[in-house]
């Protein structure tokens, strides 16, 4: 299977094993990627705080550039990018005249032609493979962190269910792990405040953090490098504010599911985690 | 003809709305021009497109229409089926060069007395600035003869 | 020769005043086939009706024209004068003198000539008419009921107290609807059982009434005063007449998991069970799906249990057909499902119910007897959140509407639970507090004031469960929409009040229409409120709109009254301007060509199919044929007939060609 | 649509500019408090949503100014978890975007927005240049707008370490057309 | 297989009563053409104008029993809105069509019909859609004008209902005398209503063959006024004439959201 690609500016920094563990996964289950040609950045939850027109043709330049090079598809992992992305795309089907200001804005034309999906979505679709492929299922309790950019606003996006989502949960026990029931698979950690307001950030996922604990999970898994860098890099602040020592490691699905295909951590970027997270390796089974 | 021109205008009103609309306007007292002559039926759905054609052949400048707000309709659905047929008949009238402007639609319920008058008064005020259907009266004289 | 009388009236000053009548009656006096015309101060009165009858002997008139007022006003007045002259009475017209000239323009010779103008039209027009008689359609003078809750029963037994036969059809195996699964009624809280049994018996022992329980209706035909109902009355496996209800068999049923419905799932019951201990008739029934016999072919203990032999496996559903004249639509209503709420856990917690579920918790006949037990373990409910509006006046879930009885039950849940626990703690989270009713505010505020039930103003967010707790996520409005959470033991969801399921088929059956909530729509909102826009089928209840009790009862007898009313006459009486086919001698027969065009057009179905046959009895052609019973004379039949082969009486296409041409 | 905010006819109440801006119907919102009850940062707002969404709805000069000077509208993290759960379909989030750019526009910006203002505007700064957002460049940006030099010095090295902060930007061919579209959008907002 | 095997073979069986085709005329036109038994059908062939739909409903073909029809689409569509109109029952006609492979197929049941047809959109002649474009572009008193010089050449002749496939009444509205709905005569007024009643009666109905207006003597192209009328009730109610035999009647049915501009 042959799709677009655009990784988003994190997946080339700061969350760079989202990107490693993405390409490393799709290898092995036979998805091609074929990145959207000089891609610029969505704008993300910055230019809509600026400007609307502004959060439209950033993004609708991405998916006419995707367009004109003949992509259908375009997988963003990034779930900041793909909620752009996706609402943009909508907020243009809906309003032709938004259309075409935004058309002679970004000097391309946008049909609305390429669709977009999040990394649930595609993987959801290949779960059959990931399950004959897994070679060492990943035995674990793990909490699916959704967040918010996933699957809010339903209307827009609607690949699964707005409350209690569920892909994650059957990709992750497909690949061998326990999902466990917890209360805050979609709540808002912050992330957008990670650098501004890192107090509200501390408390916000704090309690996501400490449910996914208490309901005996050993890993939390995302699909977001915002939720990510926020649950990993704020850890200290987050243990401050909950007068604790929490460890729990907050991985990428593609990582998870990347260690059950049997792929290498080092490919899957888990040494770049803040809160280790090696320890998930198979051979390293606690 | 020497006096100013007064059109005569044809109305087709349904017993259960627009008429007794028409009687409101009446027992409220609402004055409006009197060029117009109304034809009872007991519902929009009972007006045949022929008798618009006919109002015109008898020299009628100007024809109105009107009956109960969708939804409204006495017998239900009616006005529903009178609408589907105006909006063929008017594309057809229109495409064969017949003056459409000179044919107004309109619903008007047992409550609106006061909007009978305006529409009335608007359409007799539209019609005498259009002036006479000579067209159409010409073909009906011509098929006198 | 048509010989015309035309009468103007002066309406005192209202015409005459503006009008210059002596000249209109004048000029009238030349119209070809207007044998007599004359002026006169007020027609309506005695000696204008007089001088009306004397000119038909006099003048021999075949036709009268009343120039007056609005026929709306007084066309029955002189149609009755003109038949007592022994005139037939569609032979008079009358021309709007008033309404449509004297009072809407002023007075002046433009004026007038209109006048004369309306007088003509009309006399062109009544040279066109024809004798007409009044339609009878004979009255079948038995009513079906369709639902056996309280709006149906009582419904029944107001019709059969009037004397009529009422037969009571109910889809679920006991008469007693919702109304006998309540626990006490706001806002008396006298116990619904003790209200309701006693209606429940006397319905069943009503000479009058015929109850056809676990039944439901298949078809109808037929018009008002004579349809045609087929019920189908499903097989109880139970032979009614043997079964003497000792109720042996249910006690021995082997399978024993199935959610009660009665109990809205909060007990189990057998697969042969009597749906309460109240039930009418007391007789079981086998749940088939559920039956280990019907599933494996094995079993059968009830049949060795039962000492009358009353079981029937083999018992087959029987369609009986009614002939009935008039019908009660009752069949009530549904609650929104719990799981219809994503953000308050998708129905999958234990201890967030629906109203009604509570109902039966409270109850004394529920399933823990009254006490205050949740669910999940049996705990007692220390702190309990009601949560009012959940799913009503929510577009996102489409229910806009107010479920109107929500706030009243759930005042009253909290006030039971806090009779029942003193020290517990009650919330409930509103909108609007909808109390207009008699004793209904007062009876809020006691919960508020006297019961110390806490009232929040706002809507909850979400509901999850955290170690045995539900946490209810509020807003305070009325503190700046200040956050609030709840740490609760059991949550009452007020859900949505909506149609009944198959209301939608239930009403094209009956061809009633229906709201875009699928609740049955009445004919008018306010003049008819239990008629529908079918002739002869009333509503009964929140089968029309979300209703509580004092409201559905007295619907209820409103829909019985106008039955009774119907029922008072042998016959109906229709008037006859309505649409007929033309028939003609052989070869022709009739113009229509059988295309069926116009039958979509009926609103009423009234158009039907007439075979044409030689004398061989070989059929020659088949065309349309009005039902007259069911024809309401709207002709928007007329207007899509090709070969003008139907028409309609009264409004034909010669009277109004005719007025065309007179302008 | 949003027709460039920036020339909207004065004397427009603010309620029309939002509901002609963003679509929603404000006279939707019935003050049932739902999107405050969920809110996850509703505990830190002067002013939640729905007192925002009342304030507004009124149109009355005196009131929209105290909608537009709340720090509440900084707060709104756009998680739409108010909008997804809303009974009357209100798209809260819409709002609050289009209320911070009012604030902006109008400069009654609340002065705790300053420091997300500035991250915002260092984000979209970066973007303008490279046509990518450039971390290192980004972060530099942020401390110089909004002072807080000492924030997160410990945070880079490690991050530095993990190979999660390129030294360089990656510079796009289309950089242009980028600055042409903020040129066209943004115009010549900071 | 050839239309006049397939005939032959449908004769000889007996499965029909009559074969209705085209065949040659004079002056190398192609005239519509029955067959009654297996000998009469030397000259049968697919290729003709004429939609032979109109001649099933006529006494003297039903009276044979099951015809067989050489069925171009305004033939099939005729077919169906007939059934649709219970002027027709499916098994009292077999209409025949050459499938992609030059091949003659039996289409005996209205479903294939509808089938059949979906695989040849309909549309409007590239020449009339030309001249119902024109007649758009011009002004109304233009478009007056040129219908009335059109119809100043009308001559009543009815040719163009009795070709018409749908023009089945046996008493049609210009038969009609109590009232006189149309005046006889063909002068200028009796022309336009005579032209307005047909247009109007054929709206929702019209399976836009054409016939009437190659049926017309002196050459009017009534058609598009028949066109006109189907046209519009396809733009508006987005359904098609002789789309399939269970059509409802555009004007006696009806949708609450029908959305018409000009109702006050």
């Amino acid at each position: 299977m042959r799709i677009g690609y655009y990784p988003g500016c994190s997946l080339l920094g700061s969350s760079r094993e989202f990107d490693e563990s993405v390409r490393a996964v799709s290898k092995a289950i036979g998805l091609e990627l074929v990145e959207v040609p000089d891609w610029n950045c969505c704008g993300a939850s910055s230019a809509h705080v600026l400007d609307h027109r502004l959060s439209l043709a950033l993004p609708a330049k991405i998916l006419a550039q995707a367009e004109a090079a003949g992509l259908t598809e375009v997988l963003a992992p990034c779930a900041a990018c793909y909620n752009r992305l996706a609402s943009a795309r909508a907020a243009l089907e809906a309003d032709p005249a938004a259309a075409a200001d935004v058309a002679a804005i970004i000097e391309m034309p946008v049909t609305g032609r390429v669709k977009v999906v999040n990394v649930l979505e595609v993987l959801d679709r290949c779960q059959a493979v990931i399950q004959e492929k897994t070679v060492a299922p990943f035995v674990r309790k793990v909490a699916c962190y959704y967040g918010c950019l996933l699957v809010r606003p339903p209307k827009v996006l609607g690949f699964d269910r707005a409350e209690n989502p569920q892909s994650m949960d059957r990709l992750m026990t497909a690949a061998g792990a326990e999902a466990v029931e917890w209360n805050f698979k979609t709540e808002c950690c912050g992330a957008a405040f990670s650098v501004t307001r890192t107090d509200l950030v501390a408390r916000m996922s704090g309690k996501i953090v400490a449910d996914a604990v208490r309901h005996g999970a050993e890993a939390i898994v995302v699909a977001c490098p915002m939720c990510q860098s926020n649950l990993d890099m704020r850890r200290p602040e987050i243990n401050a504010h909950l007068g604790g020592n929490s460890q729990i490691p907050v991985v990428f699905i593609t990582q998870a599911l990347g260690l059950a295909l049997g792929i290498a951590p080092a490919e899957l970027g888990l040494q770049r985690h803040m809160v280790p997270a090696l320890a998930l390796q198979p051979s390293a089974t606690v | 003809m020497t006096e100013p021109f007064e059109p005569k205008i044809t109305a087709f009103v349904c017993n259960w709305c627009t008429y007794a609309g028409a009687d409101l306007t009446g027992t409220s007292r609402i004055k409006y021009q009197s060029n117009v002559r109304v034809l009872r039926l007991p519902c929009t759905g009972r007006i045949d497109f022929m008798l618009l054609a006919k109002a015109f052949a008898r020299g009628a400048d100007g024809i109105i229409i009107s009956g109960c707000h969708p939804n409204d309709c006495h017998y239900t659905s009616g006005n529903y089926h009178a609408r589907r047929r105006w909006m063929i008949y008017r594309n057809l009238m229109d495409f064969m060069g017949i003056d459409t402007a000179r044919i107004t639609f309109s619903w008007v319920s047992a409550a609106e007395g006061a909007k009978w008058a305006e529409l009335v008064n608007e359409v007799t005020t539209g019609i005498r600035a259009m002036g006479p259907y000579t067209e159409y009266k010409q073909l009906a004289n011509a098929g006198v003869e | 020769m048509s010989r015309i009388g035309v009468f103007i009236c002066h309406c005192g000053e209202n015409i005459g005043g503006t009008v210059d009548c002596g000249k209109v009656a004048e000029v009238t006096r030349n119209v070809p086939g207007v044998v007599h015309s004359v002026d006169y101060k007020y027609m309506c009165s005695d000696p204008g009706q007089n001088m009306i009858k004397e000119a038909i002997r006099e003048h021999r008139l075949t036709g009268v024209v009343v120039a007056a007022c609005s026929p709306r006003m007084h066309e029955p007045t002189f149609r009755n004068a003109v038949a007592e002259a022994g005139l037939n009475p569609y032979l008079c017209e009358m021309a709007n003198l008033r309404e449509h000239c004297s009072w809407v323009h002023e007075k002046g010779d433009v004026t007038t000539e209109k006048a004369a103008d309306l007088v003509r039209v009309m006399v062109e027009k009544v040279k066109r008419n024809h004798p007409l008689q009044p339609i009878q359609v004979p009255v079948t003078k038995k009513a079906l009921v369709l639902g056996g809750g309280i709006a149906g029963i009582q419904a029944a037994l107001d019709i059969a107290n009037a004397g009529h036969q009422v037969v009571l059809v109910e889809k679920s195996p006991s008469i007693g609807g919702h109304m006998s699964q309540l626990s006490e009624t706001f806002p008396t809280l006298d116990c619904s059982q003790c209200i309701l049994t006693p209606r429940m018996v006397e319905a069943a022992r009503h000479p009058n009434i015929t109850l056809m329980t676990y039944s439901e209706l298949e078809s109808l035909s037929g018009f008002i005063g004579n349809f045609k109902a087929t019920i189908r009355r499903k097989a109880r496996q139970v032979d009614e007449k043997l079964c003497t209800g000792c109720g042996l068999c249910t006690t021995k049923c082997p399978n024993k998991k199935i959610p009660d419905e009665f109990n809205e799932g909060l007990s189990t019951r057998g697969a042969i069970y009597v749906p309460f201990p109240q039930a009418v008739p007391n007789k079981p029934v086998i749940d088939k799906l559920n039956c280990t016999f019907f599933k494996t072919g094995k079993c059968k203990v009830c049949e060795k249990m039962c000492p009358t032999k009353a079981i029937r496996f083999d018992q087959q559903d029987e369609l009986v057909t009614l002939d009935v004249g008039a019908i009660v639509l009752a069949t009530g209503f549904k609650l929104m499902a719990t799981d219809k709420f994503p953000e308050y856990g998708y129905g999958k917690y234990k201890d967030v119910l629906d109203g009604m579920q509570f109902e039966r918790l409270a109850s004394a006949s529920g399933p823990t007897a009254g006490a205050m037990k949740r669910p999940s373990d049996g705990r007692e409910p220390e702190t309990v959140v009601f949560v009012s509006c959940s799913g009503s006046r929510d577009r996102a879930k489409g229910v806009p509407y107010c479920s109107k009885v929500c706030c009243m039950y759930t005042a009253k849940h909290a006030m039971l639970y806090k009779h029942k626990m003193h020290h517990g703690k009650a919330y409930v989270f509103y909108m609007d507090i909808r109390s207009s009713g008699k004793d209904y505010d007062e009876f809020v505020r006691r919960a508020i004031e006297e019961d110390d039930v806490s009232y929040i103003r706002g809507r909850v967010s979400r509901i999850y469960e955290e170690d045995g707790k539900l946490v209810v996520m509020g807003a305070d409005t009325l503190q700046n929409g200040r956050p609030v959470e709840i740490r609760a033991d059991m949550v009452v969801l007020a859900t949505a009040v909506q149609a009944q399921d198959g209301s939608e088929q239930l009403a094209q059956k009956l061809h009633v229409s229906y709201d875009p909530y699928k609740f049955f729509a009445e004919a008018h909102p306010k003049l008819k409120p239990v008629e529908t826009n079918t002739a002869g089928i009333f509503l009964a209840g929140a089968c029309q709109a979300p209703r509580d009790i004092p409201e559905t009862v007295a619907q209820a007898s409103g829909a019985a009254a106008k039955v009774a009313a119907l029922f008072s006459k042998d016959e109906l009486t229709r008037e006859p301007q309505i649409a007929v086919v033309n028939r003609l001698p052989a070869p022709t027969f009739s113009y229509c060509v059988g295309c069926f065009l116009c039958q979509s057009a009926c609103p009423y179905q009234a158009i039907e199919q007439e075979e044409i046959k030689g004398r061989d009895g070989s059929l020659i052609k088949t065309i349309a044929k009005v039902n007259p019973g069911l024809c309401q004379g709207c002709g928007t039949c007329v207007a899509t007939c090709r070969t003008k082969a139907i028409d309609i009486q009264g409004f034909s296409n010669e009277q109004i060609f005719a007025e065309i041409m007179t302008l | 649509m949003n027709s460039a905010p920036h020339h909207s006819s004065h004397g427009e109440t603010l309620k029309a500019k939002v509901e002609q801006a963003t679509g929603v119907k404000l006279n939707h919102c019935y003050q049932c408090g739902k999107c405050a009850a969920g809110c996850p940062v509703a505990q830190d707002m002067d002013l939640t949503s729905c007192q925002i969404l009342r304030l507004v709805q009124f149109g009355d000069p005196a009131w929209d100014r105290q909608a537009l000077q709340s720090e509440g509208i900084w707060l709104c993290l756009a998680c739409e978890t108010c909008s997804t759960r809303c009974p009357q379909e209100v798209e809260v989030p819409k709002v609050m975007d289009y209320l911070r750019s009012e604030a902006v526009r109008q400069d009654l910006a609340h002065p705790r927005s300053r420091d997300i203002l500035a991250f915002h505007r260092a984000f979209m700064d970066s973007v303008r240049e490279t046509g990518r957002l450039y971390e290192i460049g980004l972060v530099a940006d942020y401390k110089l707008r909004s002072r807080h030099f000492l924030k997160d010095v410990m945070l880079a090295p490690k991050m530095y370490v993990r190979g999660k902060l390129p030294l360089l930007p990656h510079l796009i061919q289309g950089r242009d057309a980028i600055k042409r579209i903020f040129k066209r959008t943004l115009g010549s907002k900071p | 297989m050839e239309l006049r095997e397939k005939a032959k073979q449908l004769l000889e069986s007996g499965e029909v009563k009559a074969v209705i085709g085209y065949e040659p005329g004079t002056q190398g036109a192609r005239r519509p053409a029955f067959a009654s038994s297996a000998a009469r059908t030397g000259r049968l062939g697919f290729e003709g104008e004429q939609n032979l739909a109109s001649y099933v409903t006529r006494k003297e073909v039903k009276r044979l029993g099951r015809v067989a029809v050489a069925a171009r689409p305004p033939v099939l569509r005729a077919l169906l809105q007939l059934m649709a109109e219970r002027q027709i029952k499916e098994q009292e006609v077999l209409p025949l069509v050459l499938d992609a492979d030059g091949q003659v197929q039996e289409l005996a049941t209205a479903q294939a019909m509808e089938e059949h047809l979906a695989l040849s959109p309909q549309q409007i002649p590239a020449r009339d859609r030309e001249l119902m474009d024109r007649l758009g572009g011009m002004t109304r008193q233009e478009r007056w004008d040129f219908w009335q010089g059109e119809l100043s050449r009308c001559i009543k002749c009815y040719a163009c209902r009795n070709s018409c496939p749908m023009c089945y009444c046996e008493h049609c509205t210009m038969d009609c005398n109590r009232p006189q709905w149309v005046p006889v005569p063909s002068h200028a007024l009796g022309n336009l209503e005579y032209h307005m009643v047909r247009a109007m009666h054929l709206a929702g109905r019209c399976v836009e063959c054409g016939d009437c207006g190659r049926a017309c003597p002196v050459g009017i192209p009534i058609h598009l006024l028949t066109f006109n009328a189907e046209e519009s009730v396809h733009a508006q109610f987005g359904q098609r004439a002789g789309a399939s035999s269970k059509l409802d009647y555009a004007l006696s049915t009806f949708r609450p959201d029908d959305k018409e501009t000009f109702i006050r």
